[in-house]
């Protein structure tokens, strides 16, 4: 039967991650009660902020995971295109909806910095300004794999837009740039990257670590998930 | 009772899975963000312009979706069974306008604050921004419906009607913009309200009427 | 003498000014079925459109029951079901939503049991909740059928209702049509090919 | 050959048919006037914002055309003909693109100095307005074309082209916008005009590829 | 022994996810007409569309005179005449035009001799400057056949040609089918309803 061959890669993927899922929910549990320990409660409170900067914690990591998210998504768009991996597209529809929901992480944390640091939820600053449109490039993807009935159609279209939006985050976020420094911002705070505190780098780290790991454990159980329902679908049409 | 058949009928259509509404309204902030992005990130200058903004997003959220509003109908012989169904056909053009507002004005008055709150505005213009957009966008419903209708089919007179239609929108769009500016430089905004009101009304009463009509032409 | 139900007289119709027939007359009385022939462009579709009164008609008169139609249309509509060249149906909903709403337009209560008559009549049980954008040409055309049958009319205009059916389909429809005419209901068909037991007009000759 | 033919019939079909351009200008232009109207008199404001909200507005009012360029010949069939032409498929994208810029990009341009001029921008400003336009907006149709391929056959396809689209054009309109900003304030353009001819070229050596797949996979 | 001009085996195609065939395999010399038939949702319009590669197969290989045409799809292409299930033309065009341009688009060199003689063919002359928005059914459907007389490919594949079609129209197409075939070319029709002089192959069943 064909539909079986369709199976067959994601049916080993799925003996192999329900293997992986439990032991990689229980270090993720560990490494993140570790790390929120180690960040709201031993962490020292930053001389200037306060015990705001704590929001720092799940606000950096957040964005760094959502911009490695969509990379990860145009890669999965790519092997979907060039050689029709079936799990690809599963893994995809997986894998946006991830990432979309840390883009809104960041999003809100550093709103709710914002209001404490700048007076305001929201300044049109360059790197906020991409980021927002990033987050909307991830609601396109959901939202066009999903408009459609038939939902290998609704892949295959949301890998094209995976790929090309690749291509294009990097010009967006050129533009962006440009766009900010021409206009001169009246002024706005941030904090130096790089000079930033070992007592605070470690945990910030440790939390990188820890948020990565729950973006990899849920994109595997969503995966599981969508090769069921997929499954389900196919049964549903033997009519 | 068919009124209300075809307005579920047409939120059916549009509500077959949640995630199309929030296109709307992604669609919506979207557009927004366009113009910090062409006029600069000063927020003086974001807070002047944003009833200007939030307004011109509307209409083109209004716009790009009525588009279709008949034309898929038409196109798929579904119009046919609308122009037989025994009851006005106003009301058949008004339960889809309707339909429209429902998921394209209701959804953007809620959630315009955020974004005019991103642009700068204050709490008071922030009230009259949901305001003014819970009672001017129907009428964009509306006239967006005519210049839709009127579109369908071949005439040539089509085209120079929809350009009448869309500057019908004008009036509409003037008094919603002019009612927060004013909420913003501490006049009262009643006024604009009012006639805004007024507009809704006005095109309440008249506009099915000329959609009706424009239909029964395409029909034959 | 039976007296007609339907009275056509006199009909002329244009289309983009160009005259498409003249002096048009018949009549009908309840259980008789009228099936329209003719060359490609000699008026089907267009004599039918005019009876639904879709496409104005120059002269003439179309009464129902002694009535003129135009004098309410409304109760006119509802007394017709309609079945175009093209299905109608809403690609998005499922073959039975299509029907329901089609009722509901109708200004009827959805009639959910007639529905479901309808579908299985026309082996559409199987199909009935597939998006209608997922089916066949043939599929599609029966679900509109479907829609006229549950409609609840006493005249149906059906415009060639045998497009795309596969012989079951055709033969379901003929019997649809026997049952509504056994009901007393009144049917006018253009079609190129034959149906059983109609009465024959020919357009164009 | 086939390219050429292909572009002709979609002019054709535009200048048979020419309400629908008509509406997209007429968009454009209320668009565009509602911000004199709500800001206010002052000119010098006015001209501040003059190139971000043309931008904006060209940017819609491509948009709004672009949701039917593929539709209609995927509802009527014609489609499956390009589908099955002996030529690449990349050539029929590019002048389906090419000739909705020659009907919507190129009238814009057009008019886009008209009301730049109500907006106080001087002839400098102008000329610059209308080479950006001349430059920039074949990327949009690209774009959007993109956009409008890849939304085929989907439900509510309108808001989800835009959704999908306007993020990828804000380059575009950053850099169109800003050239403008540039020559008022007595800067160089040259710079930006030369990375939106940049960016322009790219859309030209990348999208039709996009398109073309998109397109495939809805006749399927 | 004449060997096959096209050659399919073990063809298998899926829809939305639904089996449609499996394992199809037929083989046609020139002069052959296929008759496809079979109930409604039986695969007859997949199988077209999998042969033109517009819908991709799951499994099997199409063969032209030994080939495989996944190889070359341009060239394949380019042997295809398509009719649909929708006739593809243009409402705002003349019937004329409409065909002029699909040849344009086929990449020929437009040929308007050959476009007078098709649309003679299918009695259109009268209506060759009428838009295509204004013509019955029936005449669109005779010019989107016109369209595929006029595309001079070796392969015909018609998704009910006859639909719609009146008894001289019909005639029309049976005889530009039996010139077709005379002059070598192949045909595979889905359809209904009987085709003179062709093979069948019921799908389906
Ligand atoms: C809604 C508002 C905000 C958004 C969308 C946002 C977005 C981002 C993004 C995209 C990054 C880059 C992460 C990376 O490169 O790995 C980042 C980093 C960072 N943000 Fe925010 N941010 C926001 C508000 C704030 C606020 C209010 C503060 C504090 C004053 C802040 C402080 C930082 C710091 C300290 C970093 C890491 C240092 C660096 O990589 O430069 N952010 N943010
Ligand atoms: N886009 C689609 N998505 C999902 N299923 C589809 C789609 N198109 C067709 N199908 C299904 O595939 C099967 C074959 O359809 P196909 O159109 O090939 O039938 P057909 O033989 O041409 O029928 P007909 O005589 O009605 O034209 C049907 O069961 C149909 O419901
Ligand atoms: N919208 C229109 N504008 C102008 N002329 C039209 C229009 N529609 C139809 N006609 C013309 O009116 C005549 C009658 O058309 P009609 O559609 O009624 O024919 P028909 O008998 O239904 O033909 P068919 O068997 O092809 O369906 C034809 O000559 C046709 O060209
Ligand atoms: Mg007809
Ligand atoms: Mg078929």
């Amino acid at each position: 039967m064909a539909d079986l061959h369709f199976l067959a890669n994601p049916a080993r993927f799925r003996r192999f991650s329900q293997r992986v899922l439990p032991a990689l929910w229980l270090v993720t549990a560990l490494a993140l009660v570790i790390g929120l320990y180690w960040s709201l409660v031993i962490a020292p409170p930053d001389y200037q902020q306060g015990d705001t900067v704590r929001i720092m914690f799940l606000h950096v990591p957040s964005a760094s995971l959502a911009m490695a998210g969509y990379l990860l998504l145009a890669a999965l768009g790519a092997s979907l295109l060039v050689w029709r991996h079936p799990l690809a597209a599963l893994m995809a529809r997986a894998t946006a909806p991830v990432g979309a929901t840390y883009a809104a992480v960041c999003l809100i944390t550093g709103s709710l910095w914002g209001r404490p640091m700048w007076g305001t939820y929201w300044v049109w600053d360059a790197r906020l300004t991409s980021f927002l449109l990033l987050f909307f490039l991830y609601l396109g993807h959901i939202a066009l794999s999903r408009a459609y009935d038939d939902s290998e159609r609704g892949d295959r279209a949301a890998a094209i837009l995976a790929v090309v939006g690749a291509i294009n985050v990097p010009i967006i976020k050129f533009s962006v740039d440009w766009w900010n420094t021409l206009h001169q911002p009246a002024s706005i705070m941030r904090l130096d990257g790089p000079s930033i505190d070992p007592s605070l780098l470690w945990p910030l780290l440790w939390m990188m670590g820890a948020l990565a790991l729950l973006f990899v454990a849920l994109v595997l159980m969503r995966t599981e998930t969508e090769i069921d329902r997929r499954r389900l679908e196919i049964a549903e049409n033997q009519d | 009772m068919g009124f209300g058949a075809l307005f579920l009928r047409d939120l059916r259509l549009v509500w077959r899975r949640p995630g199309d509404v929030a296109v709307v309204l992604a669609f919506f902030v979207v557009a927004t963000v366009l113009f910090p992005l062409g006029i600069g990130p000063e927020s003086n200058l974001l807070a002047r312009i944003a009833a200007g903004v939030l307004w011109a997003a509307a209409l083109f959220a209004s716009m790009l979706s009525l588009d279709r509003l008949f034309a898929a109908d038409y196109e798929d012989g579904a119009l046919d069974l609308l122009l037989l169904a025994p009851w006005p056909l106003e009301l058949a053009a008004l339960a889809k306008c309707a339909a429209h507002w429902v998921v394209t004005g209701l959804p953007l008055a809620v959630l315009a604050p955020l974004i005019g709150g991103a642009f700068g505005l204050d709490d008071r213009s922030l009230l009259v921004l949901v305001l003014t957009l819970l009672v001017g966008t129907p009428a964009l419903s509306l006239i967006g419906g005519l210049a839709a209708a009127l579109t369908l089919g071949a005439r040539r007179s089509g085209a120079l009607l929809a350009l009448l239609a869309l500057p019908l929108c004008v009036p509409t769009l003037i008094f919603g913009a002019s009612a927060i500016e004013a909420t913003a430089t501490g006049e009262g905004f009643w006024v604009h309200l009012a006639i805004l009101g007024a507009l809704a009304l006005m095109s309440l009463a008249t506009l099915p009427w000329a959609i009706a009509a424009a239909l029964r032409q395409a029909g034959e | 003498m039976v007296s007609a139900v339907l009275e056509v007289s006199g009909l002329a119709c244009r289309r983009g000014g160009r005259r498409v027939f003249d002096n048009l007359s018949f009549a009908l009385t309840g259980g008789e079925l009228l099936a329209l022939t003719g060359r490609n462009g000699s008026g089907k579709t267009t004599l039918l459109r005019a009876l639904a009164l879709l496409v104005p008609s120059l002269a003439g008169t179309i009464r129902w029951k002694g009535a003129d139609v135009h004098d309410d249309r409304e109760n006119w509509r509802a007394k017709l079901a309609w079945l175009g060249h093209q299905d109608g149906l809403k690609g998005d909903l499922t073959a039975a939503e299509n029907i329901l709403v089609a009722q509901r337009l109708r200004g009827q209560p959805a009639d959910v049991d007639r529905v479901a008559h309808a579908l299985s009549a026309f082996d559409l049980t199987a199909l009935k909740d597939r998006a209608a954008r997922t089916l066949s040409a043939g599929q599609r055309r029966r679900v509109a059928l479907a829609r006229v049958v549950a409609a609840k009319a006493p005249l149906w205009l059906l415009d060639e209702p045998l497009n795309a059916l596969d012989a079951p389909a055709q033969k379901a429809l003929n019997e649809g049509l026997t049952r509504h005419l056994a009901e007393g209901g009144l049917a006018i068909a253009a079609t190129h090919a034959p149906l059983d037991s109609a009465r024959i007009l020919e357009l164009g000759a």
